[in-house]
C-alpha cells in the first residue's frame, strides 16, 4: 500500500453546474460538491450504518426519545471560527423555517409521524435533540444526503437574513476557492481540518484530505467526459455507463463499482383499466426476465432485485429475491386467463436517463415476446417526471434517487393513490407494516417486518423492481485512495495523486 | 441613415414582441415545470404546489406574460430559477463565449471560402475549379456534430494535440484560450465553408459573364485587377447576404457544437434551460437571439449599400 | 480583297470565328484594312457577326468561340492572334479602346464614374491624380454631362440610358487610343444627341488621328459620317468599298435589300379618313413617380409627364416622338392603366377609365392593347407562340377551342409568322420574330386601340420596314387607332397620321404629320428634325452625302 | 461540371452519381424491409456490439439489433421525413411567399412579419414544443422542421415573385384583361418553378441534416424507431468500442447530402438557360 501524499489538483467531473451553496436549492451534483465544504452531525458509512462526522460521539436516552451529540474536537469553520452547539440550533432553526422550504422538514416536523420537540444546547460541545417518540430513522434522516443538513458558519447569511450567493464557509476538508458558473467549482484543501478518529467510510469518519485543490469540471457531455478522462483532463468519472466498464479498463482506468442504492424499476398503474388486474401484472412479472435485464445493463455487476430492499443494505437476504419467476408460457396463459385481447400498452420513458431508456428497450421486447402489445412513448424527462407526479401513465420506466434506508424506500412507494398520485402501492396492510417497521429500532424486527412486505408485494405485483443501479466510477490510474460505496457521491478526501 | 436605422429597429418589434409571446405560450404548453424538476421523486406531498406558487407559476399565464414583459421593459430579465443568477448577465456572459467562436469561424470560413470560390469561378472548369467545387460539395454533405466528433477523436484523443472539453476565456489567457477554441472553430469552419464557398462561386460565374467585365480587360487589366476591382464587390454582394444569414443561424443552431466540445455559450444555456424549465432564461435568451438575429440583419443591410450603390439603405 | 498599303494601321485576313474548335462558324473569312485618321463601318443585319468580329480584334470572344487558326489580325504590324497576355494587355485600353454594344451593362454598377475613367489613364499613362481629374472633367464637359464634379462621384444607375452610353465613350476616348473600335454606340439616344456623339469622335479622330471601326445598323449615320463601308450578312463580307459606292449603288442582293429598306415618307401624306368621333381623350394628364428613399430627405417624387391633353381618333396613327425619357413610355402605359396618373383623366370611348380597376374597367380595357417597348421581356418564357397568342382569346368564353385555333392561324398569317413557329418559345425566336408575336397577341382580339412603344427600334432595316407595313396593312384592314411611340423620326414618317412632339412631359408641339415634318413650329422640333435631316436627308440625297465625304 | 472535364459526353458527373444515389436511397425507403436481413427492432443480446459478422453483416449494435436493417429502415425513416418535410415546407412557403410578394401592401406586411418571428425562433425550442404538444413523433419533426424552414421558402419565393411581377409579361397579361389570380396562377408561379425547384433540392439535403442534428440532441425520431441520426446519437457512447456504428450512419449521411447535392446542382445547371 503506497503511502499518501499531499497536493495536487483532482479534477472531477460533474454532468451539470451546482444549483447554489445553501443546500436548499439542490440536486445530486449539488449535494456531491457541497458535502466536502460541509459536514452533517452524523453521516453514514459504506456498510449503509450511521456513523460520526461533525459529532463525534452521540447518547442515545434509554427511552429513546433525547440524542445528545458531542460536537468534534477542534471542529472550526473555514473562516476560523469553531463550530459550537449554538450553530447546530441555528442551522437546524433556520432549515425548520417554512419560509426557506427545506423539502426535508416533513421528516421532522411529526406529519410523517417523527418530531424533533426541541433542541438544546447545554454547553457548547453538546447539542440534544427531543423527539416525541422513539424513532428508527431519526439518525438516518439526519445523515440524509440529499437533505444537506449540515451545518454552515452563520456568516454565510447576511443582515438581511438570506444566504449570501456563493458564500460557502463550512468546516469540512475543503473550502470553496473559486466557482467559475457553467464551467467549474474549485475546492481547496482546508489546512486547519482535524478530522475525527474513526477510520473513513463512506461520508462518515475521518475526512482527512490529501490534494490541494479539487475541481468539479462542469461536463454535460457523457461521450465527451469520457474522452477527457482517457486523455488524461480529468481524474474521475464518477457513474460510469456500466456498458462502458471494458473500454475504460482498455484504456487503462482503475474502475471501481459496488451495489447501489438507486432502485430501477418499472411503475405499473394499478389504476388503469388493463393494469388494475392482477393476473396482467402477474403476467408482466413473468413475461420480464429481471436478470437478464440487470445483466444487460450493468454489464453483470449488479444482479437483478424485485425488492424495495437493496443488496447493499444490511437487511438483505435472498428471501428478498423470491419473485413469479421469468416464465414466458406461464405469462401467456396469465394473459389467456385475464382475457388480454391485444390492447396497446404504453412504456413511458425517456432518452436523458440512459437507463431508464434501455431498461424500457427491452422489457418492451420481452412483452412483446410474451404476447403483449407494448409500445414505447420517448418523453422529454420533465414530461415523463410530470407524468409521474401526476399518476399518468400505464407503464413507465423509472429509477428511484438512493433511500438509505428500506422504510424510507417503502415509505416512497406505499400510500393512498386517491390523495398521493406518486404512490404506486395502494394497500393497507403493507402501510400498516411499513408504520410498524419506523417505530422499531430493533434491526432483527425490522428485517422480518420488510420480508413480509415484500412477500405481500410479490403476490400483489404493483411495481416490477429491476435492480440496483450500481455505483461504477472510473479514474485515471494515477489517482490512489479513491473508492466507491453504495450513496455513489464521490468523496474526494483520502484521495491523493501518485508521480 | 440614422432615420432608416431606427425605423429598422422599430420594424422589429413586432417580431420581438410575437417571438416574445410565442416563446411564452409553448414553454407553459410544455408539460413539466422548474419545481417538478427541481423535487423529482423527492417531492413531499404540497411541496410542489408550494414551489410553483413561490415561483408564482400559478398564476395566470397572461398576468405571468405581462409581469415578465413590464419587468423587461425595465431592464429586468428576472433570476433563472436553477441557479438564481441574474439573467441578463448570465446571457451576456455565454453569448460572449458563442459570439467569439461564431465570429471567429465565420471570418475564418469567408476567408478561405470567398477567395476559393471566385478563383474556383474565375477559371471555370478548370482543376482548380473541380477542386474547389468537389471539396466544398463534400463538406456540405458531413453533419457538424459528426465532423467536431471525428476531429475530437483524432486531434484530442489519438493525437493528444489539443484539449477536448471546456473553454477557457481570451480576456484570460489568450494562448490558452486559442488552444482550446481550435476544434470547434475548424469544424464550423469546414462546414460553413461549403455552402459560401459555392455561392461565391455561382456569384462570381453570374458577374464575370456581364459585359462590364470584358470592358475592363478591355482597359488592358490585368486577370487579378479586373478580379479585384471591378469582380469583388459585385460578387461578394450576395455572398454577404448568405454569411448574413450564416450568422444568423449559428448563433441558434451552435448548440450542437457546443454539446459536443462542452463550450458554454448560449445555445447550451438556452437547450440547458428548457430541459430544466428554466422560464425566465429561456424566455431571455430567446429573446436575446432574436434581437441578435435582426441586429444582423440590419448589419447585412447597412453594408449591402457599400458593395452595391444600386441598393440605398 | 483589299491589299494593305504602307499607312494601314488595322489589317484582318480572313478572320474566322467558329463556336469552339470545330463548331459552326459565326463569322467567316473576313478581310478589311483601316488606315489612320480613317473611319470603317461594319453594316449588315443583326446576328450576322460584326460584334464578335470587333471583339476578336481584343481578343475578347466569349467562352466557346474561338478564332480559326488561318486568321490573322494584324495592329501596326503585329500580329495579334496568339500575341502574348502582357504584350495584349499593353495594347487594350491604350492603343486599341473599344465602345461596347450595350451601355446598361458596360459600366460596373458597383464602382463610380471617376474611378472608371481613372483606371485606363492610371494604368497605361503616367500621370498625376489631380492631372487624371482635369482630364476626365474636361472630357466630361465635352460630351455634354450637366455638373461633371458631381458626375465622377456618382455610380453608373444614376444616369439615363444615354449619357452612360456617352460616359462609356467618354471614358475611352479620354486615352487617347490609335483605334477605336465602336460598337453601335449610339442606338439609345435620339437624333440630337446622337449627331453631337458622332460630331466629337469625328473630331477627335481629327485630333489624333485616331483610326475608328463603327459597327451599325443604320446607314442614313453610316453615309453621313463614314469613307468605307463592309457589309456583312451571316457571317461573310459581301460587299466592300466606299460608302458612297456601296449605299447608292449596291451590288450584292443583300445590301440592295437593306438599303431599300430605309424608310420613306409614304406618298399621299396625312389620310384623310381619320376624322371620326374620339377614341381616347386625355386630359391634363400628370404622371408622378415616387422617388427613391432618401435618407435624411423626403422622397423626390419624379414628374415624368406634365399635363398632357391628346385626342386619339378611330382609325388614325398618332406618333409620340421626343427625346428619350422624355415621358413617351409613360404615357403609353398610363393608357392602357398600367401606371396610375396622379392627376387628370383619360377616358375611353367616352368613359372615365384611369384610376378605375374594377372588372368594368378591365373589361372595357380589352379593347385596347399595348407592344411593349422590349418585345423579350413582354412575353412569359415558359408559354409558347401558340399559346401566347391565343391567351387573351381564353377570355371570351363564347370561344370554343377550335374557333380560338381559327383566330389565331389567321392572325399569324396577317403578322406574316409561318405556322412552324407555333410550338416554339420567344427565346427561339429573332428579334423581329418576336416583335411580331407581340403584335400578333395585340390584335388578335381585334382591339379597337394599340399603344406600339418603339416597335422596330431594336430591329434592322429589313426587318424595321417589314413592321412598319404591317402596321399600315392592319390599319387598313381592322381600322384600328395607334399611338405609335419612337424616336425614329424615318419611322414615323412613314407611319404617323399625326405627330406629337413631346419634351420633358409635355407635347410642345403636335398637328399632321407633314405640317410638323415640312413647318416645324417649335424649337425643339426643328432641332431634332435638323439632327435626323442632317443624317437622313443627306443620305436620301446623294449630292449632299458626296459633298460631306470631299470634306 | 466535373464530367466536363473526366471529358462528356452522355450526362454529367455530378447527375449520374446524384441520381444513382437518390435512386438508392428511394428503392431503399421503399423496399428496405424486404432487404434488410432482419427486423431492425428485434434484439439479440448475445451479439450486443459485435462488428461485421456473417451473422450481422454490418455489425450490431448496443442491444445486438442488426445494423444493416437498421440502416435501411433508418433511409426510410430519413428519406421520408425529408420528403415530408420538404413538400410541407414548400406548399405553405409557396402559398405564403406568393401572397406576400404578389399583393404586397399590409397582407406582405403581415407574412413578413410572422415569417421573420420563425426566421429569429430556434428551430429547437420549436421542435421540442412541438413535440411535447403532439408527442413525440415523426408528424412533430415534419411539422417542426417544416415550420422551420418554411420562412426560407417565403423569402425565396417571395423574391422572385416580386422581380417576376415587375416583368412586362405580367403587365401584358393585366393589359390583356386577365384577372390577378389568373395572372399569379398562369405567368407568375410557373417562372417561380425554377428557383423552387432548386431550393427543394438543396432543402432535401438540410432537413436530413437537421433530423440527425436534432435526434443527435435527443429530439428527434422518437427511438427505438430507427433514424440515421439517433443511430449516432445512440452509438456515441461506443465510439472506441464500436466503431462502425458511428462511422456506417454517418457515412450513410454523407453518401446521401453528396448525391443530392449533386442531383442539385445538376438541376440548377439544367435549369439555367445560360449554361
Ligand atoms: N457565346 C456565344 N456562343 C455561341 N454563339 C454566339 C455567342 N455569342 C454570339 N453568338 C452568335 O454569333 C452570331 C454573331 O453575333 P454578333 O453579336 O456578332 O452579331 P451582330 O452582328 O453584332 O448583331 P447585332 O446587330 O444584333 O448586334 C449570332 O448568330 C449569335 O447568335
Ligand atoms: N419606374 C420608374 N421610377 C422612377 N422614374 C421612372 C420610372 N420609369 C421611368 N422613369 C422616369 O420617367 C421619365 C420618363 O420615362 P419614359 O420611360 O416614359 O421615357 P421615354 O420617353 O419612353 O424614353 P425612351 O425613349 O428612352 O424610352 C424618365 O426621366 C425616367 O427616368
Ligand atoms: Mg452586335
Ligand atoms: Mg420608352
Ligand atoms: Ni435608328
Amino acid at each position: 500500500q503506497e503511502q499518501p501524499k499531499t497536493g495536487g489538483t483532482l479534477k472531477v467531473r460533474i454532468n451539470a453546474d451546482i444549483r447554489a451553496t445553501d443546500g436548499l436549492n439542490r440536486d445530486a451534483n449539488t449535494d456531491t460538491v457541497l458535502h466536502q465544504i460541509f459536514e452533517t452531525l452524523v453521516a453514514y458509512r459504506a456498510d449503509l450504518t450511521v456513523g460520526p462526522a461533525l459529532a463525534e460521539s452521540w447518547k442515545v436516552s434509554d427511552d429513546g426519545k433525547t440524542y445528545a451529540f458531542t460536537l468534534r474536537d477542534g471542529a472550526a469553520f473555514h473562516n476560523g471560527d469553531a463550530v459550537t452547539s449554538a450553530d447546530v440550533k441555528w442551522n437546524w432553526d433556520r432549515r425548520m423555517d417554512a419560509a426557506n422550504q427545506w423539502f426535508c422538514i416533513p421528516f421532522f416536523d411529526g406529519s410523517q409521524g417523527l418530531k424533533v420537540e426541541q433542541v438544546t444546547t447545554p454547553d457548547p460541545r453538546t447539542v440534544v435533540f427531543t423527539l416525541n417518540a422513539p424513532n428508527a430513522l431519526f439518525l438516518a434522516q439526519l445523515a440524509n444526503v440529499q437533505c444537506n443538513g449540515w451545518v454552515a458558519s452563520p456568516r454565510n447569511v447576511g443582515a438581511d437574513g438570506k444566504w449570501i450567493a456563493d458564500s460557502a464557509i463550512g468546516s469540512g476538508p475543503f473550502k470553496l476557492k473559486e466557482w467559475v458558473k457553467g464551467q467549474y467549482v474549485a475546492l481547496e484543501r482546508f489546512a486547519d481540518y482535524k478530522p475525527v478518529k474513526e477510520a473513513p467510510s463512506g461520508f462518515a469518519g475521518s475526512r482527512e484530505a490529501y490534494v490541494d485543490e479539487v475541481r468539479f469540471m462542469v461536463i454535460p457531455d457523457t461521450a465527451a467526459s469520457e474522452t477527457a478522462l482517457f486523455a488524461g483532463e480529468l481524474d474521475v468519472l464518477p457513474d460510469l455507463e456500466s456498458s462502458r466498464v471494458e473500454e475504460a479498463k482498455s484504456r487503462g482506468m482503475t474502475v471501481l463499482s459496488t451495489q447501489g442504492l438507486s432502485w430501477t424499476a418499472i411503475l405499473l398503474q394499478t389504476k388503469d383499466p388493463l393494469l388494475s388486474n392482477v393476473k396482467i401484472r402477474q403476467a408482466l412479472a413473468h413475461a420480464a426476465d429481471i436478470n437478464q435485464i440487470a445483466a444487460a445493463r450493468t454489464n453483470g455487476v449488479a444482479a437483478g432485485d424485485p425488492s424495495a430492499v437493496a443488496q447493499a443494505s444490511s437487511f438483505f437476504d435472498g428471501d428478498f429475491l423470491k419473485w413469479p419467476e421469468y416464465d414466458p408460457v406461464k405469462a401467456k396463459a396469465l394473459l389467456d386467463e385475464a382475457g388480454y385481447k391485444g390492447e396497446p400498452i404504453k412504456i413511458q420513458t425517456n432518452t436523458r436517463y440512459q437507463g431508464m431508456y434501455e431498461n424500457a428497450v427491452l422489457l418492451q421486447a420481452m412483452l412483446t415476446a410474451a404476447g403483449f402489445n407494448a409500445q414505447l412513448e420517448v418523453l422529454d424527462w420533465a414530461a415523463q417526471l410530470d407524468n409521474y407526479l401526476a399518476g399518468k401513465f400505464q407503464i413507465q420506466s423509472f429509477g428511484y434517487s438512493a433511500r438509505l434506508d428500506p422504510s424510507l424506500m417503502y415509505g416512497v412507494i406505499l400510500g393512498d393513490k386517491a390523495t398521493d398520485p406518486t404512490a404506486q402501492w395502494d394497500s393497507k396492510e403493507a402501510l400498516d407494516l411499513y408504520t410498524k417497521s419506523m417505530a422499531t429500532t430493533d434491526p432483527g424486527q425490522r428485517k422480518a417486518l420488510f420480508k413480509q412486505l415484500h412477500a405481500l408485494m410479490a403476490k400483489d405485483v404493483p411495481i416490477l423492481g429491476l435492480y440496483y443501479e450500481p455505483s461504477v466510477d472510473a479514474v485515471s490510474p494515477k489517482v490512489k485512495g479513491y473508492s466507491v460505496w453504495p450513496a455513489a457521491n464521490p468523496r474526494v478526501w483520502g484521495v491523493w495523486k501518485s508521480e | 441613415m440614422v432615420r432608416f436605422v431606427l425605423t429598422r429597429i422599430a420594424s422589429a418589434i413586432p417580431t420581438l414582441i410575437l417571438v416574445s409571446v410565442a416563446v411564452f405560450v409553448m414553454m407553459r404548453f410544455i408539460p413539466g415545470d422548474p419545481a417538478t424538476l427541481m423535487l423529482g421523486d423527492l417531492a413531499q406531498p404540497g411541496q410542489v404546489e408550494a414551489m410553483q406558487h413561490q415561483m408564482g407559476l400559478d398564476q395566470p399565464v397572461v398576468v405571468q406574460y405581462l409581469i415578465w414583459v413590464g419587468n423587461v421593459l425595465t431592464g429586468d430579465f428576472g433570476h433563472s430559477i436553477g441557479s438564481g443568477q441574474e439573467v441578463l448577465p448570465l446571457i451576456l456572459d455565454r453569448f460572449a463565449v458563442s459570439s467569439t467562436i461564431v465570429f471567429l469561424a465565420v471570418l475564418v470560413a469567408s476567408a478561405i471560402a470567398v477567395p476559393a470560390g471566385m478563383l474556383a469561378a474565375w477559371k471555370q472548369d478548370s482543376l482548380r475549379d473541380i477542386a474547389v467545387v468537389a471539396t466544398s460539395t463534400f463538406l456540405l454533405s458531413i453533419p457538424s456534430f459528426w465532423l467536431g466528433l471525428m476531429l475530437m477523436l483524432i486531434f484530442g484523443l489519438y493525437l493528444g494535440w489539443l484539449p477536448i472539453v471546456g473553454y477557457v476565456p481570451f480576456s484570460r489567457d489568450f494562448a490558452q484560450a486559442a488552444l482550446y477554441v481550435i476544434l470547434p472553430v475548424i469544424t464550423l469552419v469546414l462546414v460553413e465553408s461549403g455552402p459560401i464557398a459555392r455561392m461565391a462561386r455561382a456569384s462570381t460565374i453570374e458577374v464575370a459573364r456581364l459585359e462590364y467585365i470584358t470592358h475592363a480587360r478591355a482597359k488592358g487589366l490585368s486577370e487579378s485587377a479586373v478580379m479585384w476591382r471591378h469582380a469583388f464587390k459585385n460578387a461578394f454582394a450576395p455572398t454577404l447576404t448568405l454569411i448574413g444569414f450564416v450568422l444568423g443561424s449559428l448563433l441558434s443552431s451552435i448548440v450542437v457544437i457546443e454539446t459536443v466540445f462542452t463550450i458554454p455559450g448560449l445555445g447550451r444555456l438556452l437547450v440547458d434551460a428548457i430541459y430544466a424549465r428554466d422560464y425566465p432564461v429561456v424566455q431571455g435568451s430567446m429573446l436575446f437571439v432574436a434581437f441578435i438575429y435582426v441586429a444582423v440583419n440590419l448589419l447585412v443591410d447597412l453594408i449591402y449599400p457599400l458593395l452595391d450603390p444600386r441598393v440605398t439603405a | 480583297m483589299p491589299t494593305a498599303d504602307k499607312n494601314t494601321m488595322l489589317s484582318v485576313r480572313n478572320l474566322s470565328i467558329s463556336v469552339g474548335p470545330s463548331g459552326k462558324r459565326i463569322v467567316d473569312e473576313l478581310s478589311f484594312d483601316l488606315a489612320s485618321g480613317d473611319m470603317l463601318a461594319l453594316v449588315g443585319e443583326s446576328g450576322s457577326g460584326k460584334t464578335m468580329a470587333a471583339r476578336s480584334i481584343l481578343n475578347l470572344l466569349p467562352a466557346p468561340l474561338v478564332t480559326t487558326a488561318d486568321s490573322s489580325i494584324r495592329f501596326e504590324g503585329q500580329e495579334l492572334i496568339g500575341i502574348a497576355p502582357k504584350a495584349l494587355r499593353r495594347i487594350r485600353g491604350a492603343e486599341i479602346g473599344m465602345v461596347f454594344q450595350e451601355p446598361m451593362v458596360s459600366l460596373n454598377p458597383a464602382v463610380t464614374i471617376g474611378e472608371q475613367m481613372a483606371e485606363g489613364l492610371r494604368l497605361h499613362r503616367d500621370m498625376s491624380r489631380a492631372e487624371i481629374k482635369d482630364r476626365s472633367l474636361a472630357m466630361l464637359e465635352r460630351i455634354q454631362i450637366r455638373d461633371p464634379g458631381k458626375c465622377l462621384a456618382a455610380y453608373p444607375h444614376e444616369f439615363s440610358g444615354g449619357m452612360r452610353q456617352r460616359i462609356m465613350l467618354a471614358s475611352v476616348m479620354l486615352l487617347k487610343p490609335r483605334l477605336l473600335i465602336a460598337d453601335e454606340p449610339t442606338t439609345a439616344l435620339d437624333t440630337l444627341v446622337q449627331r453631337d456623339v458622332l460630331d466629337l469622335m469625328v473630331e477627335l479622330t481629327r485630333e489624333n488621328g485616331t483610326a475608328v471601326l463603327l459597327i451599325s445598323h443604320d446607314l442614313g449615320m453610316v453615309s453621313h459620317y463614314v469613307n468605307s463601308v463592309t457589309v456583312m450578312c451571316e457571317g461573310k463580307a459581301v460587299e466592300q468599298g466606299s460608302s458612297i459606292q456601296v449605299l447608292h449603288a449596291p451590288q450584292h442582293d443583300y445590301t440592295r435589300r437593306l438599303v431599300d429598306a430605309l424608310p420613306k415618307r409614304s406618298a399621299g401624306g396625312s389620310r384623310k379618313a381619320v376624322d371620326g368621333p374620339p377614341l381616347v381623350e386625355i386630359s391634363n394628364v400628370v404622371i408622378d413617380y415616387p422617388g427613391r428613399p432618401r435618407l435624411f430627405a423626403r422622397a423626390e417624387r419624379k414628374r415624368a409627364v406634365d399635363g398632357v391633353d391628346l385626342t386619339v381618333r378611330r382609325g388614325e396613327t398618332l406618333a409620340l416622338v421626343g427625346a428619350s425619357g422624355s415621358g413617351k413610355t409613360t404615357l403609353g402605359r398610363a393608357i392602357v392603366g398600367l401606371v396610375r396618373p396622379s392627376g387628370g383623366t383619360i377616358s375611353f370611348l367616352g368613359k372615365a377609365i384611369a384610376n378605375d380597376r374594377s372588372a368594368d374597367a378591365r373589361e372595357q380595357r380589352r379593347d385596347m392593347q399595348i407592344v411593349f417597348q422590349d418585345p423579350y421581356s413582354s412575353l412569359d418564357p415558359r408559354q409558347s407562340i401558340a399559346e401566347i397568342v391565343t391567351e387573351p382569346l381564353k377570355l371570351d368564353t363564347e370561344l370554343d377551342r377550335k374557333r380560338r385555333t381559327a383566330r389565331m392561324d389567321e392572325v399569324i398569317e396577317e403578322v406574316g409568322l409561318s405556322r412552324d413557329l407555333l410550338e416554339r418559345f420567344p427565346h427561339q425566336l429573332s428579334g423581329g420574330q418576336r416583335q411580331r408575336v407581340a403584335i400578333a397577341r395585340a390584335i388578335v382580339r381585334r382591339p379597337a386601340f394599340v399603344v406600339a412603344d418603339e416597335p422596330v427600334s431594336a430591329l434592322d432595316m429589313t426587318v424595321q420596314k417589314q413592321i412598319l407595313l404591317l402596321i399600315r396593312s392592319l390599319q387598313e384592314r381592322y381600322g384600328f387607332a395607334c399611338l405609335f411611340v419612337s424616336h425614329d423620326l424615318g419611322a414615323v414618317e412613314q407611319v404617323a397620321d399625326r405627330v406629337a412632339v413631346m419634351q420633358d412631359g409635355r407635347i410642345v408641339e403636335i398637328g399632321d404629320r407633314d405640317d410638323v415634318f415640312d413647318r416645324p413650329r417649335h424649337a425643339y422640333t426643328r432641332a431634332l428634325l435638323d439632327a435626323a435631316m442632317l443624317i437622313d436627308r443627306r443620305f436620301a440625297d446623294g449630292a449632299g452625302a458626296r459633298k460631306a465625304v470631299a470634306q | 461540371m466535373i464530367a466536363r472535364a473526366l471529358g462528356r459526353p452522355g450526362l454529367k458527373f455530378n447527375a449520374i452519381f446524384g441520381i444513382i444515389v437518390t435512386g438508392t436511397l428511394i428503392l431503399l425507403a421503399v423496399f428496405g424491409p424486404w432487404i434488410a436481413p432482419y427486423d431492425p427492432l428485434k434484439l439479440d443480446l448475445p451479439s450486443r456490439l459485435s462488428g461485421p459478422s456473417p451473422l450481422h453483416l454490418l455489425g450490431a449494435d448496443e442491444f445486438g439489433r442488426d445494423v444493416l436493417s437498421r440502416l435501411a429502415s433508418g433511409a426510410r425513416t430519413s428519406a421520408w421525413i425529408a420528403f415530408a418535410t420538404v413538400v410541407f415546407a414548400l406548399i405553405t412557403g409557396t402559398v405564403f411567399g406568393v401572397l406576400a410578394g404578389f399583393l404586397r401592401g399590409w397582407v406582405d406586411r403581415v407574412i413578413m412579419m410572422v415569417n421573420d418571428a420563425f426566421l429569429a425562433f430556434p428551430g429547437l425550442l420549436l421542435a421540442l414544443g412541438l413535440m411535447a404538444v403532439i408527442g413525440a413523433s415523426r408528424e412533430g419533426i415534419i411539422l417542426a422542421l417544416g415550420l422551420a424552414y418554411m420562412p426560407i421558402v417565403v423569402r425565396v419565393v417571395r423574391a422572385s415573385v416580386m422581380s417576376i411581377r415587375e416583368r412586362e409579361y405580367v403587365e401584358a397579361s393585366r393589359v390583356m384583361g386577365n384577372s390577378e389570380i389568373i395572372t399569379m396562377a398562369r405567368h407568375v408561379l410557373p417562372n417561380c418553378v425554377a428557383p423552387i425547384i432548386v431550393l427543394a433540392t438543396t432543402m432535401f439535403g438540410w432537413i436530413i441534416l437537421s433530423e440527425s442534428a436534432l435526434s443527435f440532441l435527443g429530439l428527434g425520431v422518437p427511438p427505438p424507431a430507427p433514424s440515421w441520426g439517433n443511430m449516432l446519437s445512440t452509438a456515441r457512447p461506443y465510439i472506441g468500442q464500436a466503431p462502425h456504428l458511428i462511422i456506417l450512419p454517418g457515412l450513410c449521411i454523407s453518401i446521401t447530402l453528396l448525391g443530392i447535392n449533386m442531383l442539385g446542382d445538376a438541376v440548377r445547371d439544367w435549369l439555367d438557360p445560360k449554361m
